[in-house]
Parts: structure tokens; sequence; C-alpha cells
């Protein structure tokens, strides 16, 4: 069990000391009982941390945003960034180590073990509620304890986790420099790629059914890959929503980029978009998730890049965010890769 | 599987590499083995420079069928294109199976550049399993009015 | 960047296009592109008047980019190329479309012909538009060239090379040169001695100051291009020092280890160390490691304690060096298709039925028996020989689809070398038909069946088995239509000649292809057949099809002479087509790196950087990129997606 | 006109209007309302998890708490065709207009908010300029409301922004759930009308059943929401608060996607695109779609120059714009209080959190 008055002092410590320049974590939000990402480089804010099954989102993404903010502001401020990390999140990082977007020194990973338990899945929660508005969240043993106007209630894990953290095989966050919680993996109540098995048991005639009609909801608001720290393109190949204009940027470089897609929220421009981030994020994706909670219209996203991660499992061998000098999953090959589908 | 729609003509992209399929298919044409005339090749250096965006790409664009040919397993003239192509099309393929996409619309062959017969088979079994299944409208982009 | 001025040239290739495609049509819907200033079609584009033509219509209608329509790059990409050079517009603007191997000959149905045509035209134009004039880079040449075989081929293209003044390094898998020829006794038509011809030969290339020799070696790795490969070599150890080694033989004498003698085609035995045959090159003995007791004078040692010339080193180690060369011939030769394919003929279980090869060592005043032909299992000499030719040769449905060549002409060679060593005895020739093209061969089959009296039946033999001190051969004579039936004291198979296990080896390490049969591929069947498709490696002798001597030795010096011309330059002219960064759009994650199979790309403060000396091209690094920030000069993904557009308008 | 609607007569009702070529569309001339077909109605329902508009299938309810999306795509469409182009090389360009279809949709169950969004949706798309898509499109749209007996949505704050819960502003007919049964209220002819269509379906409301729905409505109000606490001042507040660092820092979290803004019912920004279908011959179509200020390059200048760089003043176009920038046009906040870009915002940015920090923030 993680006392959240570990981190806040580690926090404390670490920005009092100037050994962080910045500390990202959680802090409970102006919207209820969910918890909101926190900037904190005031020594004094360090309390407002919490740690609970509302902690979804995946902080590594900040990472990215914090190092462009500085490359746009040309500053270079002195040490790292401290991050705390689930260890879906830790493992992002490390692919982001693995893609050199940063330095080592650079991030101090406050590790945080979901020892056994994760986030809630807010969409399994509303109906389990009865329109009870919950204002806390917690983890209590196999059970999630939410607090509400009636009182607190009381439901089993397994009901209101999310699919990612029921299936999740390492919810400990091996890549830290500081860890809070035991390691309890292997402890998942649900087999690893279960909801991704449920679904591929249909025929591909259902399978079609099922994903036309999720092309055809999407809005290509992109918030999938606005949450995603492994999108961390400065212009997205699909569809850009920056295009890196630099001083050495030419006229013929403006006028030549491939329209991939149009800009309709069409089927098959989705489509396209939605299949190319799967692939692009093929051996790269974490699983933390993000994508499929963020999407506003339901697309469950995170089984596209769950099946390309069982397929890298599964016939290469291939573990995402493994280690930090790792190879990646696109760039290189083993003798043994499958070969059969080739005439 | 539908009937095969005898009024229906594939419309199929074939990315073929310069060094093997691209060169076997001259061969097909030397030997003037008949084949389909549905494929239209693209040739390209490596089917290691195959992008999966290009397989995407083609679908969205309206090809009823990709084919992707190069050369066998250890004779890339590029070392390695292969084996680099041989993972990022295999999980192409399974994406765009897992989807509910037909697996034949989308193929990869190896054909080098002495088996002439072999890419007119080739393309041959593609046309024919591609015209089974009929236009592909799945991924292609609708002009609407 | 203005809009393109482009030319597309249709060619009607006589009737090989016009045939199946609607030329018209084609320059028609061309002209509708919107950066086509210009089309027109002739009968022949690449005719002096067709290139001409074009010439003048560059200069004419001030194009900078020229479209052909008309067979594959393979056969004119450079004649256009050059020519558009000629008219003063940058080669690498010019494309050709394929219509001719890839649309117009494989395609009989006219309309849809000329749909895919259009549709082939449409995208090279769009690729066209995109493409950058671009500069072949000049490379240095490493002057100095390897020739991996040392057979017939391999020794002829050495010596030619080194000849003309340029280094030779002749590297050979066994402990000493010659190859399968020196395991021949006499060669057809002449019956002159194979070994009389060879050994000088040998002599040569072991004295030959340009020619550097690497025996009982093998090639490991091959990496770069034409004009600079670097090629790694593994030499085996053979434990004898040759410069110490005098051949006195006394250690053979003391070795307790026996091994069949594959010299020999294992008629005969020889020791853990041996010597291949008394004129090896290089004259040395060689230890086999995989026959000795253990180098361990503890356990035998008895050749060390013997050897006064102390040439033996049990310590000797393997050694890898590496090689930088300009250009490689290979010439890795053949072997035998293994009697133990052929079912019908015994499998090679059936005693005293012999290979062409072993029959050769058999006759060989050098051979196992001293040239007496004796039977391997009692050693009496036969009186009843069958040769059967086109043993898995001419076979599709079983064995190798392609004729051998030469079988022919040995077989009929051994029956009068036979009929020569036992004047008194029978030799029978099944054949299918006999080819005997070549000076003096037909001329030499038929002395062999009037003046030897060998009898030849047309017909294939079914089946043979022993039976007693007999071997008998069940066939046909389809000349009479009768089954024939004869008691054989030895059988002799003309067996299809395969690559070498070496050939199959040697294509592998050096990415060069093989064609349907094994056979290392010629960059085109007629026009470049010593070529293969890798520039600056080169292919001579029966590795590349079967062939006989004459044909081999030709091959070696035509193979030779491409490197001599190859080497004489000073630089060469690599592709400009290689990698390109966007730094704009490159985060430094490396899976370029990663990626390329050269190493040819770096990191560096953050961005990707490419070694144009060492990309070759493949585009792996711009398939493999996410963002798209890494692209092959003139094969851009830009420019694949509007053919893609092109492909399916 | 006020009528009871039992709840087991809603797909009657529906039925009816399908049925029924009487209805006349907001400034539908006779000659338009000759050649208009009948309405096709939307109702709410839920599909893989979200409720949104679907065609009525005769089940309808109207128990959804408030649809994912505005709706706001009947009249704005996320993808609108303009013009059709082709031309021929060497010779001009031919286009073809495309016109929306000339359709009648009524929309039900529509929450005041959203209601509330059309008109501010109608002073963009018609104030100075008629954007004839949008036009062409709203005057056949008829909005059915529903008021909220209370909130459907915890981050529901509408009375801060001069709506309620029981706001017919907007709506063509106003329906309030009173248990077993609707109370129906013609706000505009168009209502009426479509009520007229239902004939006998509906009931006369008695007393009882006015006092019902007065007590309801002053319930709704009643319940407690989210709060602005000083709406009026905001304009003003934020108008001086503009370089406020206070921006940056609410918006660090911020991830630039298109949730709040495409789900918002007033948020109408657009990107004008050509898509080409065929290079040669030139043809393709001139589509409108959706664009969203949140979106880094949404004020990308070619040059590389972008003048709403970081996320803070992207987040305040989008706060600025709803509560200053549209009230100094229009003199009213554009924002309706529906609280979607509260609840479904990943990052957990709130707009009554913003607007309250930086209207209390002494500058």
């Amino acid at each position: 069990m993680i006392n959240i008055q570990d981190i806040r002092d580690t926090a404390r410590d670490m920005l009092a000391k100037g050994e962080a320049r910045m500390v990202i974590g959680y802090r409970r939000g102006t919207r209820g009982m969910l918890a909101e990402p926190a900037f904190i480089t005031d020594p004094a804010q360090a309390d407002d941390l919490v740690w609970d099954p509302t902690c979804f989102n995946n902080l590594s993404l900040y990472l990215v945003h914090d190092k462009k903010f500085l490359a746009h502001m040309r500053e270079n401020p002195k040490g790292p960034v401290a991050v705390v990390a689930k260890g879906c999140d830790a493992r992002s990082i490390v692919v982001l180590l693995q893609e050199h977007y940063f330095k080592r020194e650079d991030v101090y990973i406050l590790g945080v073990s979901c020892e056994g338990a994760g986030v809630v899945d807010e969409r399994k929660l509303a109906p389990l509620l009865n329109g009870e508005r919950p204002s806390a969240a917690a983890f209590d043993g196999d059970d999630f304890v939410f607090t509400t106007a009636a009182g607190e209630k009381r439901l089993a894990a397994r009901e209101v986790m999310a699919d990612r953290c029921l299936e999740c095989r390492a919810p400990y966050p091996k890549e830290h420099n500081l860890v809070f919680g035991e390691d309890k993996t292997g402890r998942q109540l649900e087999a690893p790629f279960a909801a991704l098995e449920r679904f591929e048991a249909q025929d591909a005639g259902q399978r079609w059914d099922a994903w036309s009609q999720h092309f055809d909801r999407c809005m290509r608001c992109f918030a999938c890959r606005s949450v995603c720290p492994m999108c961390y393109c400065d212009e997205c190949v699909v569809d850009s929503i920056t295009f890196p204009v630099t001083a050495g940027t030419t006229a013929e470089e403006k006028a030549t980029r491939i329209k991939w897609i149009e800009r309709s929220a069409t089927r098959s421009e989705n489509i396209t978009y939605l299949m190319t981030r799967a692939m692009h994020l093929a051996g790269r994706c974490t699983d933390c998730g993000e994508c499929e909670r963020a999407c506003p219209v339901n697309v469950p996203i995170r089984m596209l890049n769950n099946k390309m991660e069982r397929e890298a499992r599964e016939k290469f061998g291939f573990e995402p965010g493994a280690s930090i000098g790792g190879p990646s999953l696109v760039a290189t090959f083993l003798d043994s890769d499958p070969g059969q589908f080739i005439r | 599987m539908s009937e095969p729609q005898a009024d229906f003509e594939p419309k199929i992209v074939a990315f073929l590499c310069k060094w093997c399929s691209s060169a076997g298919s001259d061969l097909a044409g030397v030997s003037r083995i008949q084949y389909p005339a549905n494929a239209t090749p693209i040739t390209i250096p490596c089917t290691g420079a195959v992008s999966p965006m290009y397989i995407l790409s083609a679908f969205n664009k309206g090809a009823d069928g990709v084919l992707v040919s190069g050369c066998h397993i250890g004779d890339c003239h590029y070392i390695e294109g292969n084996y680099l192509a041989r993972r990022k099309m295999h999980l192409t393929m399974e994406l765009l199976k897992f989807i509910g996409l037909e697996p034949n619309r989308f193929r990869m062959s190896w054909v080098s550049a002495a088996e002439g017969a072999k890419f007119a088979q080739v393309v041959t079994e593609f046309v024919d399993d591609v015209r089974k299944l009929g236009p592909q409208d799945k991924l292609r982009k609708v002009v609407s009015q | 960047m203005s809009k393109k001025r482009t030319g597309v040239f249709v060619c009607h290739c006589g009737t090989n296009i016009a045939a199946t495609v609607d030329v018209a049509r084609v320059a028609k819907e061309m002209a509708d592109e919107n950066t086509v200033a210009f089309t027109q079609e002739y009968v022949y584009m690449c005719s002096e008047p067709g290139q001409e033509s074009v010439v003048q219509a560059i200069k004419d209608n001030k194009l900078d980019s020229v479209v052909v329509t008309c067979c594959s790059p393979n056969l004119h990409e450079k004649t256009f190329r050059d020519n558009a050079k000629r008219a003063g517009i940058n080669n690498f603007t010019c494309e050709i479309a394929n219509i001719r191997e890839q649309c117009s000959w494989v395609h009989a149905d006219k309309a849809k012909g000329t749909e895919k045509a259009i549709k082939i035209s449409r995208s090279i134009v769009r690729r066209v538009n995109r493409n950058n004039p671009l500069e072949a880079i000049a490379v240095p040449v490493t002057k100095r060239a390897m020739v991996i075989g040392g057979g017939i081929a391999g020794i002829q293209a050495a010596l030619d090379i080194a000849n003309a003044g340029i280094e030779v390094i002749l590297v050979e898998k066994q402990a000493t040169i010659g190859g399968r020829m020196l395991q021949l006794s006499e060669t057809f038509p002449t019956l002159d001695c194979s070994q009389c011809v060879l050994s000088p030969k040998m002599v040569e290339v072991n004295r030959h100051p340009n020619i550097r020799l690497m025996t009982y070696s093998e090639v490991q790795e091959v990496g770069g291009s034409v004009g600079n490969f670097r090629v790694k070599v593994l030499k085996k150890p053979t434990f004898v020092d040759p410069d110490k080694c005098k051949i006195c033989d006394h250690c053979t004498a003391v070795c307790p280890q026996v091994v069949p003698n594959e010299y020999e085609l294992n008629l005969n035995a020889r020791r853990a160390i041996y010597i291949p045959y008394a004129q090896a090159i290089p004259a040395s003995f060689t230890l086999d490691i995989d026959a000795c007791l253990g180098l361990n004078p503890v356990v035998c040692g008895k050749c060390k304690d013997v050897c006064e010339a102390g040439a033996i080193d049990y310590d000797m180690q393997p050694q890898t060096v590496t090689e930088d060369v300009g250009a490689i011939v290979v010439a890795t030769g053949f072997d035998l298709y293994g009697q133990e394919n052929m079912y019908e003929m015994g499998g090679g279980k059936v005693e005293d039925v012999l290979d062409g090869l072993q029959f050769e060592r058999l006759i060989s005043a050098s051979g196992a028996t001293h040239g007496h032909i004796l039977r391997p299992s009692d050693h009496k000499e036969p009186k009843d020989v069958v040769f059967i030719q086109c043993v898995g040769s001419r076979d599709p449905a079983k064995h190798c689809a392609y004729c051998s060549k030469i079988c022919c002409m040995y077989t009929a060679k051994h029956a009068r070398l036979y009929k020569k060593h036992v004047p008194d005895g029978r030799a029978y020739v099944f054949y299918i038909d006999i080819r005997s093209g070549g000076k003096g061969y037909e001329e030499f089959v038929q002395r062999t069946m009037e003046d030897d009296d060998t009898l030849y039946l047309r017909g294939r033999v079914s089946k043979l088995y022993r039976k007693g001190e007999k071997i008998k051969v069940m066939g046909t004579d389809t000349l009479t239509g009768q089954n024939v039936e004869i008691d054989a004291d030895m059988v002799v198979l003309a067996l299809a000649m395969v690559p070498s296990q070496g050939t199959v080896d040697i294509a592998k390490t050096l990415k060069i292809g093989r064609d349907k049969d094994g056979f290392l591929a010629e960059a085109h069947p007629k026009l470049r057949p010593v070529e293969s498709v890798t520039g600056g490696i080169y292919l001579a002798g029966a590795a590349q099809a079967p062939k006989d001597i004459p044909e081999t030795v030709a091959q070696a010096g035509a193979a030779a002479a491409k490197v001599i011309a190859l080497l004489s330059q000073a630089t060469l002219n690599r592709s400009p087509l290689i990698a390109k960064v966007r730094p704009s759009h490159c985060t430094g994650c490396g899976m370029c790196v990663e990626a390329c199979p050269f190493i040819a790309i770096r990191l560096e403060n953050g961005k990707a950087i490419v070694n144009e000396a060492l990309c070759e091209g493949c585009g792996s690094c711009s398939a493999t990129c996410l963002r798209a920030a890494i692209d092959v000069k003139n094969v851009t993904q830009l420019q694949i997606h509007e053919m893609i557009e092109a492909c399916l308008a | 006109m006020e009528k009871i609607l039992d709840k087991k007569q809603i797909d009657g009702w529906v039925a009816a209007l399908t049925e029924h070529p009487q209805g006349v569309g907001r400034g539908c001339n006779a000659a338009e309302a000759a050649t208009t077909t009948l309405w096709e109605v939307h109702t709410p329902a839920l599909d893989e998890g979200i409720w949104t508009y679907q065609p009525a299938n005769g089940t309808a309810r109207l128990d959804h708490p408030n649809t994912k999306q505005s709706p706001k795509e009947f009249a704005f469409p996320q993808r609108e065709i303009f013009f059709s182009f082709e031309q021929i090389k060497g010779e001009a360009p031919r286009l073809t207009q495309i016109v929306p279809k000339e359709q009648r949709h009524a929309v039900f169950g529509v929450r005041p908010c959203d209601g509330r969004g059309v008109p501010r949706m109608d002073k963009v798309f018609t104030d100075h300029i008629e954007d004839k898509y949008y036009t062409s499109r709203r005057k056949n749209i008829a909005y059915v409301g529903l008021a909220c007996n209370k909130p459907p949505s915890p981050n529901c704050f509408c009375l801060s922004v001069g709506g309620s819960p029981v706001s017919s502003d907007g709506l063509d007919v106003q329906m309030t759930d009173l248990g077993d049964r609707y109370f129906v209220k013609a706000i505009t002819e168009t209502g009426k009308a479509m009520m007229a269509a239902g004939g006998k379906l509906f009931a006369d409301p008695s007393a009882a059943d006015q006092k019902l729905l007065k007590k309801t409505h002053d319930d709704a109000v009643a319940y407690p929401q989210r709060k602005i606490n000083d709406p009026d001042g905001a304009p003003a507040k934020l108008r001086a608060n503009f370089d406020s660092p206070l921006w940056q820092e609410m918006a660090q979290a911020c991830i630039g996607c298109g949730i709040c803004t495409f789900l918002c019912p007033t948020c109408h920004c657009f990107d004008i695109n050509d898509e080409v279908h065929n290079k040669a011959p030139l043809s393709g179509q001139r589509v409108r779609t959706w664009d969203n200020c949140q979106f880094p390059d949404f004020t990308m200048h070619s040059s590389g120059h972008n003048p709403r760089e970081g996320t803070g003043a992207r987040l305040r176009q989008r706060v600025n714009h709803k509560f200053q920038y549209f009230h100094e046009n229009f003199g009213m906040h554009q924002c309706t209080g529906c609280g979607r870009c509260v609840s479904e915002c990943p990052v957990g940015i709130d707009i009554v959190t913003v607007v309250n920090k930086v209207t209390e923030h002494v500058g």
C-alpha cells in the first residue's frame, strides 16, 4: 500500500534541494473524483499530490511536452524532471529513451506500483453507481471503494477496473529512480489480451461490422494521438496538426507534403488514420490505454494497439519498453520471423 | 466467398522490388507468359522500402487488392530488406485481417528474377482471388455528393 | 518549384508493343497530364533515328524531363538517360515506363493492355514530375580483384586479370586448385590429357606475381559494392606450413587414420594427413582435422615426429582476413546430381554403378587403379559396360528439367576410352538423343559409334539391379520398340550437373540471384551472360550453367575482360539514388540507424546523417521512419504516393 | 399550444411526423414547402455506450442524460461539400455547386443548453453575411427540446451563463418529463404544426399537470449546479487578464485535442480544403470540415510563425471567445453551460474553474 505522504515528501524534498526542477504527478481535479496532472515546482505545493485509482494519465506525455516547450522557448534549464509513473507509464519512458527523445539523466522516475490493482474505467463505473456521483476513490484489497453522497460504496475491482489493468502483465515500473509500493506482478485478474481474444473469436464479417461502426463514429478530434506519449512527432504523417517549419524549411518542402488522407472525418480516412497510428505504435505502445480512455466516442483504439502488441510478442518475442537498450520492433528482424503468409 | 463476378475487373497495385520480382516480371514478359492485366506494377528498390502506409493508402485510393513481391529470404540485394519487409508486412496483414478485411486482398510473395512463370502464377492467382471477393469497398474512399 | 515540362515518348517496339497496346491512346492520355508538354510515338525509340528524335524534341520543346514508355529499364534506361544527357538535360530526370515486358508481352487483350499501359505510363510521368536532377557519385575504385573458385574457370580468369597487371586474390575451398578438371582423365574431342593441359596453368597461377593464392579458404562475408567490396575470408588451418613442407610423404606413411579419398571420388582411401594429388598447388600436405586423432602429441603426434622439415604445426588457428577488392569473379563450379537421388538407378546402393567422374578417375593414369579399368567390387576388368545418359537431366517431373549439355560428349569419350583399355569389351550407351553441337563434336560421337563399335540404344533405362556378379539393366530401345536387358559388369551414369554446394553458399553470401535450377543467374540471358545482377560481380564456368571446358575458359576470359575494363577506371559512378534526411522532421529516434543494412546512417546532434559513400539506396530507412523524415532521392514517399494514385485513377 | 403526451405515445407522434407533410420548416415558403419532404426524426439512442442522435426507429425513449455530441451537426455538419470542380488541361475549371438536400429534420430530446446553442450558431452564420450552406440546412430543422428535471451531468452550469434547465430558447417544442407523461409546449409556429400533426395523441393539460410542471421546473432550477461566480464581470476581467501567466499554468496539461470544441454546441470554427480525387483530368470537391482552436496548427502561418504557440494562448482563445469576444459582439455568452468540455477533457481542464480563476485573479 502506497502512502501518498511518501510521494509528497519525496517531491517536496527534491524540489527544495533542487534535485528536480519540476515534479509531474497527480492532484485532485475540480470536477469530481477524477485526478488530473499536476506540475509542481514549488515545494509548498507538494501536498497537492494524490495517488488513487483515478490517476489515469500517462504523465510521460508531459516529458514530451516539456521538451517541446523548452525547445520552443530556447531554454535549457538544469536538472531533471521528476515524474510519477505507473508500470505502463514507465515503459513509455523507456521507449522514449530508446528513441533518444531525452536522456536518462533528464528524467527522474518516481515509480508507483499498481500493486495488483489499477485504474478505474469511468464507463464501467457509471452504470454501477446508478447516477450517484462519487467524490473519491480508493484501493482496498481486491475492491475499489467510492465515496458518494450516500456513503461508501465498495465494488469488486474486476467489475470497474479498466481492461488494460485487468490484463496488465507488468504493473510495476521496472525502470525507476525511486519506487513506491510493492511489486505484485502476476496478480492480474484477467489473462493478457483477454478482451482482444474475445473480440477476435468473431468471424471477419462480425469484426468488420463492429469496426466499420467504430470508424464511422470517429470524429478525428485526435485525442488518441494527443494523449499518447508515443505520438510525439512534430508532424503526423497521416494528418498534420503541426508542420515543423524551421528556418531551413524550403518552399518545396511546404508544397510537397503528402496528403495520405483528407481532412474529412469519413470512414475511409478515419481507417487510414487509425490503422496507420496502430502500425506506427507497433512495438512502441506500452498499453497505457490512454487513447481509448480519451476517445469521446468510445472507439476501442486500444484493441488495435493490443493486436499489434500480441503479434509482436507471440511472433517476434518482442516486449515494448522492456529495456532502454532494446531493439525496436520494425527496424529489426529475426531469422525465425513468420513467413508462412508469403507465397 | 462469393461467386466470381464476370464483369468485375479488380484494380490491383503491385509493389515489385527492382532486383527480383520486377526482373521476374520482365522474365515473364520475355517468356511471353500470359497473365491478367489487373495488376499495375510500381517498382521500388526493395520490399524493405514498402511502408505499410503504401498498403493502407492503396486500399484507401480504391485498390481491390495489393501485392508486395520481392526477393526470396536470403536473396535480398540489400542483404536484409526483405527480412524487414516480412516483419512489417506480417503486422500489416494481421492488422488488416483484424478489422475484417478479407486476407486475400493483400498478398506478399517472393519471386526471384528467374521465376517468370511464378510471377505470372502469383498474379493470376491473386487476380482470381480478388475477383472472387468483388470490389473492395471497406477501406475505399467514397466520393459522395 | 516551377512546373515540369515532361516529354513522353511512346515506343511501338515494332509490333512488340503496338500489337497489344494502343500506343496512340497512351500518347494522347499522357498529353492530358498537367506536366506533359510533348508526346510522340515512334516505331523503334531505341534506334538511332528514334533517339535522335528524342534529343530534337527535348531541345525544340525545352523539355526538362523525359519518360520513355518502352521495354524494361534494364534494357534501355541507360540508353535513354545518356540520350537525355546528350540533349542537355539531367539524366536522372529521364525514367522508363515498362510497357513491354510488364504489359504488351503478357497481355493479349488490347483494351486491357492499353489501360494498364496508360496506368504504368501515368505513374512514371507522376514520378518524373517529382524527380530532381542528380549527379552520379564518383567513388574511387579498388584495383584488385577476387576470384572465388580455383577450377579451370577461376584459374583462367585469375591469369587473364593478373596478366593485365591487376592484383588478383584467388580463393579456393579445397587444399589445391584445379577443381573438377583436375579429376578428368582425358578431354573430348581431342582426347588430350586433362592434367597435362591444366598443370602448367596451375603452376603459372602459383608463380604469378599478381596472384595471391588462398587455398583451403572460404569467403564468409561480403560488404560494399561495385568498385569497393570488402570480403572476409576464412583461412582454415592446414596444420602444415607449405613453405616448409617438402612433400616427402613420410607423414602419410605413419598416419594411422584412413578415410575415403574425395579427390578419387572415394574409389580409394587416403590418410588424415594427405596431399590431394602429387602435383597439387600449393605443393603441400594438409592435415584433415576431422579425420585426425586429435592434434595432440599425447594421442598420436606421429606425423609431427617424422616430419624432418618441421612443417607440421598443431597450433595453427583458423584465420579471418579482410580483403578490399573492386570486382569479384565467381567460379564455384558444379557437382553431380547425387546417385542417391536416382532411385530407378539403384539409389547409389548397387555396387559397380559409377558416376561419370568416378569413371574418369578409374581410367586416369594417376587414378586409384592407375588407369586400369577394374571394377570396384572385385577388381576384375568389366567386359560389358553400360553407359546411361541423361540420368537426372531432362526429367522435369522427377529430377532436373534442363539438359546438362556435356554428357553426350563425355559418355562418347568414356565409351571410346573404355574400348581403348578393354578392346574386347562391349560398350552400350542408352541415350534420348545425341547433342553434339561444337567443333569436332559430332564427328567424335560418330567415330565412337562407328569405329569403336559402341552400341547406342535410343531409350531410357527403367531399372537396374544387382544379380550375382552382374548388374541387370532393363531398358527400352525405342528404335526397335523392344525391351532390352543387359547383364552388365559395370554401369556408368551420366548424372546431371548441378550447382556445387559452394555455388549455393556463395550466392547467399554475395546476395546474387540463382536461376530456377539453382545456377547463378546472369544479368541478362543474352546480352549480359557473364555478369551477375549485382554490379562488379561476374560469373564464370559451370556455376552459371552446365558447360564444357572450352566454353568455361571462354566465359572466364570474358569475365576477366569485364573485370579489367571495370578496374581500369579511376573512379566509378555510383547511383545517386540514396537516402536523404529531412532534418525538420527527424526526431533522432534512430530507427533508421537500426534498419540500415549498410551501417550508412548515424545520429549526430539528434538528427540522422546519411553516409553517402555507404548508402545503397534500398529505402529500408524510409519505410521504417515513422515521420517520413528520410527518403530515397527520386523514389520519395511522395512519389510513391502519387504513383499509387496514378495506378488507381 | 400546451398539451400532454403520454410517454407511450412518443413513437406515435414521431410516426405522425414522419408521415405528415404539413409541417413547415423555419423560413420555408409555400413553394418550398410543397417540395419539402416528410420529417426525418432523430432521437437520442445509446450506441456503443454513448448517446447519439439516431434516426427514429420506433423505440424512442427520452431518458438520456445528454447526448455525447451536441445537435449542432444537423445545421453545421462536420463535413460540408461546397462544390465539385473539374478541369480539363487547357480549359477553364468547371464548378458545380452542391446544395444540401431539402430534407426536414426534427431533432428530439434536445437539452436546454443545446437549444440555447442554436440561436448562437444562427448569429455566427447569419449576422452580416449569410452562410447559405448553414441556412439552407437550418431552415429545415426543428428542435424538440426536453427540459432537465435535474442536471444530466455533474458538470452542468447553465444557470451561470444566463440559461436554465427549463429554457426553451432556440427550441421549436419544449417537452417536460412529468413521470408517465410529457408536458409538451409549442414554442414556434413550426412547433405548433408539429404538435398538430400528432393530433389526438395529445391531450389538454389539467390544472394538476400545470401545477406539476411548475413544481418540476422550479425544482430543476433549484437543483445545485456548478457555478461561474461572476459571469457578468467575466468579459471585462478576461480582457484585463489577457496577458496573465495563469493561462499557461492552467493549460499546462492541455494536450491540444479537439474534444472540447467538437463536442461543444456553439464552437463553429471550420477549415476549407480541396479534396482532389483525380489529378488528370483534375477533379475534386471543396469541403468544409470542423476545425478546432485547440489544435496547435490552427493559427499556424505558412512562415512557421504561430501567434498562438502555447497551450495557454489556445486555452485563452477558447475561453475568451465564449466569455468575452462573443459577448462583445452579440451581448451574450457563447457558452451555454452544457459541461461537455469539462466532463470529456482527458486531462481535467475545467472551463468553470478556468473562468473563475481568471475572473478572481487580480492582475
